[in-house]
C-alpha cells in the first residue's frame, strides 16, 4: 500500500502534482500509456528522475550523436559508467568527467565534495583503479562575499574527499567571469587505471541472479526540492532537517579497494555505482542494458532513518552506495570480501526475465513499471534553436583593436587577472602526490603521472575558454577541444581522447540551445581533426541565475600518453643558454582576450580565428620534435598571450630570464590570442635540426641567467622586469582578493 | 565580560560519518552500550558584555559560526569568572 | 630485508611505501591488513600515511586503539626498527610511542608540496646514510602536521638528539621547526613529511631514498654481517 | 538510555590557530566585542543506562575521545528524552 501521505493515482493527474516533480503534461500522458493506467506517487517519481536530462539526456542525446566517438584506441565508448582507451601492454585508461554544479551552489563544502566523489566511483565501478583527479571550475567575481565564501568552500570540499580517498588531485582550471555569480561550475574529473580484461560493465543478468546493496545506508539525502511527502516525514520543522548530501570519504576508500578486490571473483556478473538518482537509475539502468527485468524488496534497504517510503528511498541520493549483480548461490564469496573491510553486502532483489521493474515494500507491490521505459527507450525532445541576436552583432563588428601605452604596466596587470593568476592558493590544498607517480602536479601544462612498471606516462588536462564560446560557440567549441590537445602535446604526450562536461543554460530558450547546438558541433569537428574521440561525459542544463544564463561552458577534459618518459617535457625554461622560439602565426585578435576584459570590463566582437589543419600540423611536428629529443621546454599560448606565456616560463626554475627580441605590431605580438601557438626552448646544439623540422618558426631570443624578463621591440627595450618580482604579483594575486573587503 | 558557549551540531537527517566511525571504534573496545554517536562543534567566546549581546550571538551564528543548511545552534550566556 | 607495511582502513599511501621498499630499494615488503596483521619476522614495521578511520575524531586516534598496535608497542621494546609517515606518525603519537601531539597547520589548510628539510641528527638507524646536516627536499602532504609538546619534552628531546628532521621553512606552525622525531631508544621514527614519494628522481627528488637505505645498511651491520 | 553530552577543549597554553581564525573573521565582519574564541569538541551519545555508566565514560574519554596531551575533557549524563 501507498503511505497514508502520498497521494493517489488520480490525484496525481488532476492536480498535476507530476509537475512539481518536473514532469511536463506531455510527458506525464506518455507515462500514462506506457503503464496503461494511471502512475502511483512511486513510479511517477521514478519516471520523473529518469527522464530528467540528468539522467534521460532527453534534450541533449541528439547533439551527443555529433560526436565522433571510435578509433582505434577506444575500448570502451559513451554509455558506461566512464569510457576506456588503450594504452598498450592490455592496460587502459578509464576517465569521465561530472558535473556538481547545484549542489554546490547550495552547499559548496559538501556539493564539491560528493561530487568528487561520485565521479570516482564511476571510474573504480569499471574495475580501474582511480589514479589521478582534476577539477574545472567556474565562479563570479571574486570580490564579492559570497563568491569568495563559495570558491574557499569548493576547494576545501574537493581538497577534503579527495585528499582522504588517496586520489591525487594532478590538475585542473579556475576561471573567473561574472556570469558564474550567481551559478558557480563545479566539474570533477576522475582518471583510472585499468588492465583491460578487468572491465566492468553495469548489467544485471541472468534470471534469478541476486542483486546486492553495498556501502552506505539510505537516508533522505538530496531527495529533490519540494519534497511531497515531508508533512509526514516527522513533526519537526524543515529548518531543523536537511537534505543535503554528505560525502564520507572514509567510506568511498573502504568501497574502492573491496570492489577492487571484488572485480576478480568470478561470482560477479555486473556492478554499477548509485549515482544521480540513486537507486532507480542503478537498477533499472543495470537491468535495461541487459535486457532483463529486476524485483526489489525495499524492506531489505539499509536504511539510515526511520520509517523512509518507497519514494523516498527510490529517490534518495545518499553517497557512497554501489549495486552489484552477483551469481545465485555465490553470495558469500562477495560478502566475504566485503566483510574483510567492515562493509555489509545486502541481497536486496533478483533479476527476472520479464523486462519489469518491480518494488516490493512492506508486502505489497509499490512499483510495477517496464524498465526499458526508464532507461534505454526513454523519450527524447528535439528543442528549436535560433541565433542569438548579440552573435550576429559582434559578427558585424569591426575587429576590435586595444590601446597600450605602457606595456610593462600592462604585462603585470595581466598577471594579476584572477583567470590567469597562479592557482597555486587552490592546488596547494590537494594531494598532488599520492600514489608517488606524479611527475608533474598542478601549475604544468598538463599533468603526468607515470605508471609503475613500464616506460610510459599519461598527461590530462581540463580546458575551456568560456568567452570565446559565447563569442562564437562554435569556433570557440573547436579551440576548447585544440587548447586541451596543446596542453598535451606540449607536455610531450600523444593525445588519445576526451571526456565532456557540457554546462549550458536552459535549453529551453532557443538561443542557448543554439549555443550548446554550436559548440558541439566545433567540438566535434576539432575532435575528429586531431583524432581524439569523446568517450564520456556530462550533461548540465539549467545553469542560470536571474534568468541570466552562465556563458557556455563545455569543458574538455583530455587525456594523453608519453610514449617513453624521455618524452615528458616541462612547461618552464629549463636552462640558461637556450634558444627561445614562437611557433605559429600572430595576428591582432583580441575578442574575447583576457587583455579587452582588463581595458573594456566585457567581452565583444569575433572569437579568435582557428584553422584545424594549421593545429593539427603545428602539434605533430611539436610532438615529433620532442620525441627526437629536441625541445627543452614547451608551453602553449592561452590566455593572455605571448607575454604572459613568457613570464610564465620563468616561473618555474629560479634564477633564470630571458632576453627576447619582438617585431611588428608590440601589443599584438604580446597580448593577442592567436590561436595554435606554442613558446618552446630548444639547446644551442639542436638549432639546425629543431628549424628542419618544425615549420612557422620565429627565433624570439634566448634564456637567460640574470633573472630578469626583458623584451625588447626595435631598438627600444619595452618591459625589463625582475623575474621574482612579476612571479610575486602572480602568486599574491588570488590570495590577495579573498583578504580584500567585500 | 561575558563567556558564550556555543554548542553546533549537525542536523536530524544530516549524515554524520565521524559519530559513525566514533561509534564503530568504540563497539571494537567493546562499549556495546554506547547506541550511536553525533559528533559536532562547541565554541567559547569572551564577548565584552553589551545590551544586544544575544542578538549579536544569533547574528555571528547565522553569518559565521554555523553553516544553516546542514547545522543547528544553540548557546548559553554566562558572566565570565575570573581565573 | 624483510619490511611490513601496516595498512590500516583508509591508509592510502601503504603502496606507496611497498613500492618505495620493494622497487626502488629491492627488498622484500608486504602489505598486512590491521585485523590479520602478524609483524613477527618482519625486520622492520612502515606505519604508511593518509587518513586512517578518514581522520575522524582526531588523526590516527582510532588507530591507535586497535589491536595491531599492541603487537606494535611490543615490537618497538624489542627493537625492531618502526618508521610512521604522516598519519603513521600521527597514530605513533596517539599510541603513546613518541611523544606530543600534532594539531592542524597554523593556516587551518591542508598543505601539500616539497620542503626543504635539515637532517639534525644523521647518527640514527634511519638516517646514517645523510651528510650531517644536509638539506633534503622531500614532500610533505598534511592538513594536521603542527607538532605540539610541552617545554619539558622539548628539552628531553634536544637533550636526547631525539629531533632528527627539521622545516628549513616551517610551513606548518611546529614547535621548533620539527618535522620528525625518534623515540629514546632509537628505533621509532615518526615524521611529516613523505620519503616515499621522494624516492625517484623521476618523481623530482630521489633525497628519500637513503632513509630507506640506512634502514638497509644498519640492517645488514647488524645481523647479516652476524654482529 | 541516558543522553551523555562531551564536551573536549583543548588545553590551556594549546595554541587554537582555529579559534584565532573564527576571531579574526569574527573582527573582520564587524563583531568587535569578541575578545578571544575558543574550539573544541561536542559530542553526544545515547548510552544503555547501567550502574557504572560514569566509570565506562571516563575510560572512553581517556582511552579514545580525549587526547590528554593537549585536551581537556568533561561531561554530563542525562535522562534521554524520547522524541
Ligand atoms: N582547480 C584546480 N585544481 C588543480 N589544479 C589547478 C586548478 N586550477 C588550475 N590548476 C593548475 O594550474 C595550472 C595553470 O592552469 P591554467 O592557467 O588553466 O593552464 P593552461 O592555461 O595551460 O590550461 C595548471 O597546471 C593547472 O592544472
Ligand atoms: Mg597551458
Amino acid at each position: 500500500m501507498l503511505q497514508a501521505s502520498e497521494i493517489s493515482p488520480e490525484q496525481i493527474e488532476q492536480d498535476k502534482v507530476y509537475q512539481e516533480m518536473g514532469l511536463t503534461d506531455k510527458e506525464y500522458d506518455m507515462i500514462k500509456d506506457i503503464m496503461g493506467r494511471h502512475p502511483n506517487f512511486t513510479e511517477i517519481g521514478i519516471f520523473s528522475v529518469m527522464w530528467s536530462e540528468h539522467c534521460s539526456y532527453k534534450t541533449s542525446k541528439p547533439l551527443l550523436k555529433k560526436f565522433p566517438t571510435e578509433g582505434p584506441q577506444v575500448v570502451q565508448g559513451p554509455g558506461e559508467g566512464a569510457g576506456v582507451v588503450d594504452i598498450g601492454d592490455g592496460q587502459g585508461v578509464v576517465f569521465k568527467i561530472e558535473s556538481h554544479n547545484h549542489p554546490s551552489a547550495v552547499e559548496p563544502y559538501q556539493g564539491a565534495a560528493t561530487g568528487v566523489g561520485g565521479i570516482i566511483r564511476d571510474v573504480f565501478s569499471m574495475g580501474a583503479r582511480p589514479i589521478a583527479s582534476l577539477n574545472s571550475l567556474r565562479f563570479g567575481n571574486l570580490t564579492n562575499g559570497r563568491v569568495k565564501y563559495l570558491f574557499d568552500e569548493v576547494v576545501h570540499g574537493i581538497a577534503g574527499y579527495g585528499n582522504c580517498v588517496g586520489v591525487p588531485t594532478v590538475g585542473g582550471e579556475v576561471q573567473f567571469d561574472d556570469s558564474y555569480q550567481g551559478n558557480p561550475l563545479v566539474n570533477a574529473m576522475c582518471v583510472g587505471l585499468i588492465d583491460t580484461k578487468d572491465i566492468q560493465k553495469g548489467i544485471a543478468a541472468g534470471e534469478g541472479n541476486t542483486i546486492m546493496y553495498v556501502g552506505s545506508k539510505t537516508g533522505r539525502d538530496g531527495i529533490h526540492g519540494a519534497t511531497f511527502a515531508s508533512e509526514d516525514l516527522t513533526e519537526d520543522s524543515e529548518s531543523k532537517r536537511s537534505n543535503v548530501q554528505v560525502g564520507d570519504p572514509f567510506m568511498e576508500k573502504l568501497l574502492i579497494e573491496a570492489c577492487l578486490e571484488v572485480i576478480q571473483s568470478d561470482a560477479l556478473v555486473g556492478i554499477q555505482d548509485m549515482g544521480a538518482a540513486g537507486l532507480t537509475s542503478s537498477a533499472s539502468e543495470m537491468a535495461s542494458k541487459a535486457g532483463m527485468g529486476m524485483e526489489m524488496n525495499l524492506d531489505l534497504i539499509p536504511q539510515r532513518e526511520e520509517n523512509m517510503t518507497a519514494y523516498e528511498m527510490m529517490l534518495s541520493e545518499s553517497q557512497e552506495r554501489m549495486l552489484l549483480c552477483v551469481k545465485k548461490g555465490e553470495e558469500q564469496e562477495i560478502i566475504d570480501i566485503f566483510e574483510k573491510y567492515n562493509l555489509d553486502a545486502v541481497a536486496v532483489g533478483h533479476v527476472t526475465n520479464d523486462k519489469m521493474f518491480r518494488l516490493l515494500h512492506k508486502g505489497e507491490v509499490v512499483a510495477d513499471i517496464p524498465v526499458d521505459n526508464l532507461a534505454e527507450d526513454a523519450p527524447i525532445f528535439y528543442k528549436e534553436s535560433k541565433v542569438p541576436a548579440y552573435f550576429e552583432e559582434f559578427q558585424a563588428m569591426a575587429d576590435y583593436q586595444p590601446e597600450v601605452s605602457n606595456h610593462a604596466e600592462t604585462l603585470k596587470q595581466l598577471l594579476q587577472q584572477p583567470t590567469i593568476a597562479s592557482k597555486e592558493y587552490v592546488h596547494d590544498q590537494y594531494d598532488s602526490m599520492v600514489q608517488a607517480n606524479t611527475v608533474f602536479s598542478p601549475g604544468s601544462d598538463a599533468a603526468v603521472v607515470r605508471i609503475q612498471g613500464y616506460d610510459k606516462a599519461i598527461a590530462m588536462t581540463t580546458d575551456c575558454n568560456s568567452r570565446y564560446i559565447y563569442l562564437d560557440p562554435e569556433t570557440g567549441g573547436k579551440i576548447a577541444v585544440a587548447e586541451a590537445a596543446r596542453n598535451i602535446v606540449a607536455s610531450g604526450a600523444k593525445p588519445l581522447a576526451l571526456t565532456d562536461g557540457l554546462n549550458f543554460g536552459n535549453p529551453d530558450k532557443p538561443e542557448n540551445f543554439w549555443q550548446m547546438e554550436k559548440s558541439v558541433e566545433g567540438m566535434s569537428e576539432a575532435s575528429l581533426k586531431l583524432d581524439t574521440p569523446v568517450i564520456s561525459g556530462n550533461v548540465s542544463l539549467y545553469n542560470e541565475s536571474n534568468g541570466q544564463a552562465i556563458f557556455p561552458t563545455p569543458i574538455v577534459g583530455m587525456v594523453g600518453l608519453h610514449e617513453s618518459l624521455t618524452d615528458i617535457t616541462p612547461s618552464h625554461f629549463q636552462q640558461a643558454g637556450d634558444l627561445v622560439y614562437l611557433i605559429g602565426d600572430t595576428k591582432p585578435e583580441f575578442g574575447g582576450s583576457e587583455l579587452q576584459n582588463v581595458l573594456e570590463g566585457k567581452y565583444f566582437g569575433k572569437a579568435p580565428a582557428i584553422d584545424l589543419d594549421v593545429e593539427k600540423t603545428r602539434q605533430q611536428q611539436l610532438l615529433t620534435a620532442i620525441q627526437a629529443g629536441l625541445v627543452v621546454s614547451a608551453h602553449d599560448l592561452s590566455e593572455g598571450g605571448l607575454g604572459v606565456a613568457l613570464a610564465e616560463s620563468l616561473f618555474g626554475k629560479d634564477e633564470l630570464g630571458a632576453d627576447i627580441q619582438l617585431s611588428g605590431n608590440l601589443t599584438a605580438a604580446l597580448f593577442s590570442e592567436s590561436q595554435s601557438r606554442f613558446v618552446v626552448t630548444v639547446a644551442e646544439k639542436n638549432r639546425a635540426a629543431f628549424e628542419s623540422q618544425v615549420d612557422a618558426l620565429q627565433y624570439i631570443g634566448k634564456v637567460t641567467d640574470s633573472n630578469q624578463l626583458v623584451i625588447r621591440h626595435g631598438e627600444a627595450e619595452a618591459i625589463t622586469e625582475d623575474v621574482p618580482s612579476l612571479q610575486q604579483l602572480w602568486k599574491g594575486a588570488i590570495p590577495c582578493l579573498l583578504k580584500s573587503k567585500a | 565580560m561575558k563567556l558564550v558557549k556555543v554548542h553546533i551540531t549537525l542536523k536530524e537527517g544530516v549524515l554524520d560519518p565521524q559519530g559513525k566511525a566514533v561509534q564503530n571504534s568504540l563497539q571494537t573496545l567493546g562499549y556495546d552500550n554506547v547506541q550511536e554517536v553525533r559528533v559536532g562543534k562547541y565554541l567559547e567566546l569572551t564577548v565584552e558584555d553589551h545590551a544586544n549581546i544575544e542578538q549579536e550571538i544569533e547574528d555571528m551564528c547565522n553569518k559565521l559560526l554555523a553553516n544553516p543548511v546542514i547545522e543547528n545552534y544553540s548557546y548559553t550566556v554566562e558572566e565570565e569568572v575570573a581565573q | 630485508m624483510k619490511f611490513a607495511v601496516v595498512v590500516f582502513p583508509g591508509s592510502n599511501c601503504d603502496r606507496d611505501m611497498q613500492y618505495a621498499a620493494k622497487e626502488v630499494l629491492g627488498e622484500e615488503a608486504d602489505l598486512l591488513w590491521y585485523k590479520e596483521a602478524n609483524l613477527d619476522g618482519y625486520d622492520a614495521i612502515l606505519i604508511p600515511g593518509g587518513f586512517s578511520y578518514g581522520d575522524y575524531l582526531r588523526c590516527g586516534a582510532i588507530a591507535s586503539t586497535s589491536s595491531v598496535v599492541s603487537q606494535l608497542r611490543e615490537k618497538a621494546e624489542a627493537g625492531v626498527p618502526i618508521l610512521g609517515v604522516c598519519n603513521g606518525f600521527q597514530i605513533l603519537l596517539e599510541a603513546g610511542l613518541l611523544p606530543g601531539a600534532l594539531l592542524r597547520n597554523k593556516n587551518l589548510k591542508f598543505m601539500c608540496h616539497f620542503e626543504e628539510l635539515e637532517v639534525v641528527n644523521n647518527q640514527t638507524q634511519f638516517t646514517s646514510e645523510y651528510q650531517p646536516n644536509e638539506v633534503i627536499s622531500v614532500p610533505i602532504a598534511h592538513n594536521e602536521g603542527n607538532y605540539y609538546c610541552d617545554d619539558e619534552t622539548l628539552a628531553q628531546l634536544k637533550a636526547n638528539n631525539q629531533i632528527v628532521f627539521t622545516y628549513k621553512n616551517n610551513p606548518n606552525g611546529s614547535v621548533a621547526d620539527i618535522a620528525g622525531i625518534i623515540n629514546e631508544q632509537g628505533n621509532v621514527l615518526g615524521m611529516m613529511p613523505h620519503p616515499e614519494r621522494a624516492a625517484e628522481a623521476i618523481l623530482n627528488s630521489a633525497d628519500g631514498l637513503k632513509l630507506f637505505q640506512s634502514m638497509l645498511v644498519n640492517w645488514r651491520e647488524r645481523y647479516v654481517a652476524g654482529v
